[in-house]
């Protein structure tokens, strides 16, 4: 099966490289098959590979070169079942938001098909490898994609800006993560992420180890946009077009959590070994923050995509916070979330795109009951926010259930209220907007909204039942996640693997096998009590907090000096980002000097 | 002698990040970005310096010969594709803005903001 | 093969160069300028890759510096520039 | 925030930051004392395996290819995304103005056009036995070229670095690379796998596949370079937006 992981990354470029390569030959149709057919091979080879993951060991070490007496010659790829079925995720998304480009931007160049398509081959490199360095090249090579596609509107100042704010706090946080691989290789001579964890444990960590830590991890979280780190991306995810909207919501952020995870769990969890929990809490905190600051930042945006960008940043900062459990069963509750949010997120995201196209605007107090009659969209706008609120057994539920549970074995009981009311609250916004929008609810003002956003629509002539299908796929996927049979023992059984460092490294470095557990049951994940009253009253929550913000009373006016000092802080301005990108990165490291020695 | 190549690292890593975060013109931004790049490569080559080492290259020189850390120099050449290549999408994005905005100063194009 | 012979004293000249051109670098705020020194931070660079026995680091900062960089910045320069005159 | 804010919060971040560096560098071995089992390793078996004196050559071609498929990569997407970002969105305006440029100096200049073409193409065609390869040689291609837009006028480079004309050979380079590594799968190997015999040492035969993926990052870099350099000139002279 050593054939199958690279394809998962070849293929895709590939593809890419043969959209641009055929710019000004191929007709349109062949180009557009082209795309689509490439996306969806790596959809099916990340499946293989999901599955092949699942029964035996899958490493791959590029041009042969196994490790000798331990120590890495080249780069491995070491699958684990959770980033196979990442890929699969970054795939489908990728084929999704290409056949939805086909009549939604018509205009387009063709090398956004080539740019979709090198940033699904840079993100399944990104999840599968098992070398830091080599993350680094993939983290990039992401990033390049990503920061072009943001500025694809290049007529209209906001989405310039937003890609500015993108390119440049994300290269910095590239060299950041940089300078942190050339701190860990003075140490361990090592680039291969088993062989660093191995020489790392050895003794206990020091300033170099700490810091090289920080740097790293701080890099992946200015990709995964965690406070204070996030500013740029809800410039960047409010301009870009819908379907590039999509993919990077439902997975070019998470690619840094998955880096934080990775780095943690194989290179650096040895190290710091007894003080795990001092790196945990931090994680843990960033993400309540997030989450917190995410949701309520989205209940005051009017601009659909840009509250859609915040609600990103709040269920970034749920899943952190599950990360920051440092426990298998929290983390499997990660992938599932991640799988619910990435799933619905893209769908809400599209269902913008279609009203940009309908009905030219996005502006919740602009389209005010002008949707009425467009029931389809309404009904797929909604799907998708119940499938990200999650009341019980719907949508995210599952994944908030299993980090609600892993909270609970370690004692946390406060951690679970908070992030489901973090839910709760960009859940409202988005309820909201779609009581306002497709019912008429609601008063037409409402001051505590950030200021109008304007976007160009779209040329005419998309074609709205492709775009519904594409979208209707999108967040029924989304909203049946709580009960897919056997996904529960599955995540869990994956991030089991994912977390076990020495198995890893021997794996990796001396081809020791893993213990599979064949025959995992096909069943309904059993969740707490605790879980389905919470799920039940955020829901409740959402509703009335939706309902209070389409009629504010005037008695919530005492909180508008408290909402204004936090706009404030989203200036838009690169400068100020990258003054909180320097005190996020000394703040975080100083705590981890304090706390992990 | 000793400690001096890390501390000019950092050292340029840090006026590197001073001059984006003050900058007042994208195109003075965009250079001040490969200055803070610039001081990977300075840490990445000088923490795979051997003293007395030669190059990596074993042509006209005995093989087992003290040569310096050849990795790290692999590493630099792809963190300066990384550079040319961030450079130019950023001074693109700035020619874009300045066609849109007329101005090249970003605290002056805060279109999106709160 | 030892490009250039290398003595401490020689990098610890260069490093301090490298640490005065990122310096002036930075602090030329008119862009016409910045690129000039920016150029000669380049060939510094060049020279520390050098006396740090990194001959492929050097050539290819050296093509990056002389050629990459100066084409693209001038480029940007020039029709930021020419509109502003334009302008006025 | 003010701008004096904004230098005032910084100033302190950045002391931090400086203290957190300062901690990190205390662990390092001093400067010209650092030993990698990685490096080691490498500076032995690199020659006798692969018989490329350049070791720096034999990592970046071979022992971490994958790496360079991602920079290839790398430089491909950016150069799309300059495409995009500076294609045009009015009607170009056909009006040349290009430089000209005094017979004397063309002269010098179409010989320096062949001298850097020369010295990019020797530039890759040595990489993997001295200094040089690919991305340097490749470079050094582009600009020999561009220099024709100096020496005569833009009309004369256009065809040259007409993104129509380049861009398969671009698609090419890296797409090239990857098949290069595809190749090996099909034949059995692993993916990137060293399909040929290493050679002699220190001759343009040594290396096996080596040569090849240099060559085809070579034709990527330099195909990149020029698009790059024509975009950015085209822009110059024919702005993607006229102004006002």
């Amino acid at each position: 099966m050593t054939w199958l992981a690279p394809l998962v990354v070849a293929v895709p470029l590939l593809s890419g490289a043969l959209v641009a390569g055929g710019d000004h030959v191929a007709p349109r149709a062949l180009q557009n098959a082209i795309g689509v057919c490439g996306s969806a091979a790596t959809f099916v080879l990340a499946v293989l590979l999901f599955r092949a993951a699942e029964r035996h060991e899958v490493l791959t070490w590029f041009g042969g070169w196994r490790p000798r007496s331990g120590i890495a010659v080249g780069i491995d790829f070491a699958v684990d079942p959770l980033a196979a079925g990442m890929c699969a995720l970054i795939a489908g998304l990728s084929c999704a938001a290409l056949v939805y480009s086909i009549t939604y931007m018509p205009e387009a160049a063709k090398l956004y098909d080539t740019l979709l398509l090198v940033a699904a081959g840079s993100m399944c490199g990104f999840v599968l490898s098992g070398d830091l360095f080599n993350l680094f090249v993939w983290l990039e090579l992401t990033a390049v994609a990503g920061y072009a596609l943001t500025g694809f509107e290049v007529k209209q100042l906001g989405p310039l800006q937003g890609a500015l704010n993108f390119a440049i706090v994300n290269t910095l946080g590239g060299y950041f993560v940089l300078m942190g691989i050339a701190l860990v290789y003075a140490r361990t001579g090592a680039l291969n992420l088993a062989q660093i964890g191995s020489a790392l444990s050895t003794r206990r960590p020091d300033g170099l180890v700490i810091v090289a830590f920080t740097l790293v991890v701080c890099g992946f979280l200015c990709k995964a946009a965690v406070v204070p780190f996030h500013f740029w991306l809800a410039d960047a995810y409010a301009v870009a077009p819908a379907p590039v909207c999509m993919v990077f919501a439902g997975v070019m952020t998470d690619i840094g959590l998955v880096g934080v995870a990775r780095v943690y769990a194989t290179a650096f969890s040895g190290a710091f070994g007894l003080h795990a929990h001092a790196v945990g809490d931090l994680l843990l905190w960033l993400g309540i923050v997030s989450a917190l600051v995410g949701g309520v930042m989205s209940l005051v945006q009017r601009h659909l995509k840009r509250m859609l960008a915040y609600s990103v940043i709040c269920h970034i900062g749920i899943m952190l916070a599950g990360i920051g459990l440092l426990s298998s069963k929290a983390l499997g509750g990660v992938a599932a979330l991640l799988l619910a949010h990435g799933l619905a997120t893209g769908a809400l995201f599209l269902v913008a795109g279609m009203l940009l196209a309908s009905l030219r605007s996005i502006d919740e107090l602009r389209l005010r009951g002008r949707a009425r009659a467009r029931p389809w969209l309404a009904a797929l706008w909604f799907v998708g926010t119940i499938a990200l609120i999650g009341p019980p057994y719907v949508g995210a539920y599952l994944g908030h259930a299993m980090i609600d549970d892993a909270a609970a074995e370690l004692g946390r009981h406060w951690v679970q209220p908070l992030l489901w009311l973090a839910g709760a609250l960009s859940g409202a916004a988005l309820l909201r907007a779609g009581a306002r929008i497709f019912l008429g609810f609601g008063q037409a003002t409402a001051e505590f909204l950030s200021p109008e956003v304007r976007e160009d629509p779209p040329d005419r002539g998309a074609n709205l039942p492709l775009l519904g299908g594409t979208t209707a796929v999108l967040a029924i996927a989304g909203l049946v996640v709580s009960v897919v049979p056997g996904l529960g023992p599955r995540v869990d059984e994956g991030a089991a693997r994912f977390l076990d460092r020495r198995s890893y490294a021997e794996h990796v470095l001396h081809g020791g096998p893993f213990g599979f557990k064949h025959d995992l049951p096909f069943a309904i994940e059993h969740t707490s009590l605790e879980s389905v009253i919470y799920a039940v009253v955020a829901t409740l929550l959402a509703l009335a907090i939706a309902a209070v913000g389409l009629r504010p009373p005037r008695s919530l006016s005492i909180v508008e000096p408290a909402l204004a000092g936090l706009k404030r802080l989203h200036s838009g301005v690169v400068g100020d980002y990258v003054v909180w990108l320097t005190v996020g990165t000394a703040v975080v490291g100083g705590v981890w000097a304090v706390t992990l020695r | 002698m000793s400690y001096l190549p890390f501390a000019v690292a950092g050292w340029v890593c840090l006026i590197g990040l001073y001059g984006v975060a003050t900058s007042r013109n994208l195109i003075h931004l965009a250079l001040c970005l490969t200055v803070t790049q610039s001081s990977t490569y300075v840490l990445l080559l000088s923490v795979g310096y051997v003293r007395g080492g030669t190059a990596p290259i074993f042509k006209g020189v005995k093989l087992g010969t003290r040569a310096v850390d050849p990795v790290v120099q692999s590493l630099s050449l792809t963190d300066i594709v990384v550079s040319v290549t961030v450079l130019a999408l950023i001074l693109a994005l700035g020619l874009d803005v300045f066609g849109a905005a007329k101005t090249v100063d970003p605290d002056e194009i805060a279109e999106l903001q709160g | 093969m030892s490009v250039v012979a290398t003595t401490a004293p020689l990098q610890a000249v260069a490093y301090v160069l490298v640490a005065a051109g990122a310096a002036g670098v930075v602090l030329s705020r008119d862009p016409l300028r910045q690129i000039v020194v920016s150029g000669i931070y380049g060939y510094v660079l060049v020279l520390l890759f050098m006396v740090l026995q990194a001959p492929d680091v050097a050539l290819s900062m050296l093509v990056v510096s002389t050629v990459a960089y100066p084409l693209v910045v001038l480029v940007a320069i020039a029709r930021v520039r020419n509109r502003r005159e334009d302008d006025e | 925030m003010t701008r004096r804010t904004r230098i005032v919060i910084f100033l302190t971040a950045a002391l931090g930051l400086a203290a957190l560096f300062g901690w990190a560098f205390a662990g390092l071995p001093a400067f010209g004392n650092g030993s990698h089992v990685y490096a080691f390793l490498l500076n032995h078996v690199a020659v006798p395996e692969r018989h490329t004196t350049n070791v720096v050559a034999a990592i970046v071609f071979d022992y971490r290819g994958f790496d360079t498929l991602g920079e290839e990569f790398i430089l491909f997407t950016a150069v799309a995304g300059v495409v995009l970002l500076l294609r045009p969105v009015e009607r170009e305006d056909p009006e040349d103005r290009g430089t000209t440029a005094s017979d004397a100096l063309r002269f010098v200049g179409v010989g320096m056009v062949g001298a850097g073409v020369l010295v990019g193409l020797w530039l890759i065609a040595f990489g993997y036995i001295t200094p040089g390869g690919g991305f340097q040689g490749g470079v050094a291609v582009a600009a020999g070229a561009v220099l024709l837009y100096f020496v005569s006028n833009y009309s004369a480079f256009y065809p040259l670095g007409h993104v129509d004309g380049l861009d398969p050979v671009e698609a090419l380079g890296a797409g090239g690379y990857a098949v290069i590594g595809a190749v090996a799968l099909v034949s059995g190997l692993p993916f990137l796998a060293n399909l040929l015999g290493p050679g002699s040492v220190g001759t343009l035969v040594s290396g096996g596949s080596i040569p090849f993926l240099n060559w085809a990052s070579g034709i990527e870099v330099a195909a990149a370079n020029l698009i790059l350099f024509s975009e950015f000139i085209r822009e110059y002279l024919h702005p993607a937006r006229q102004d006002g």
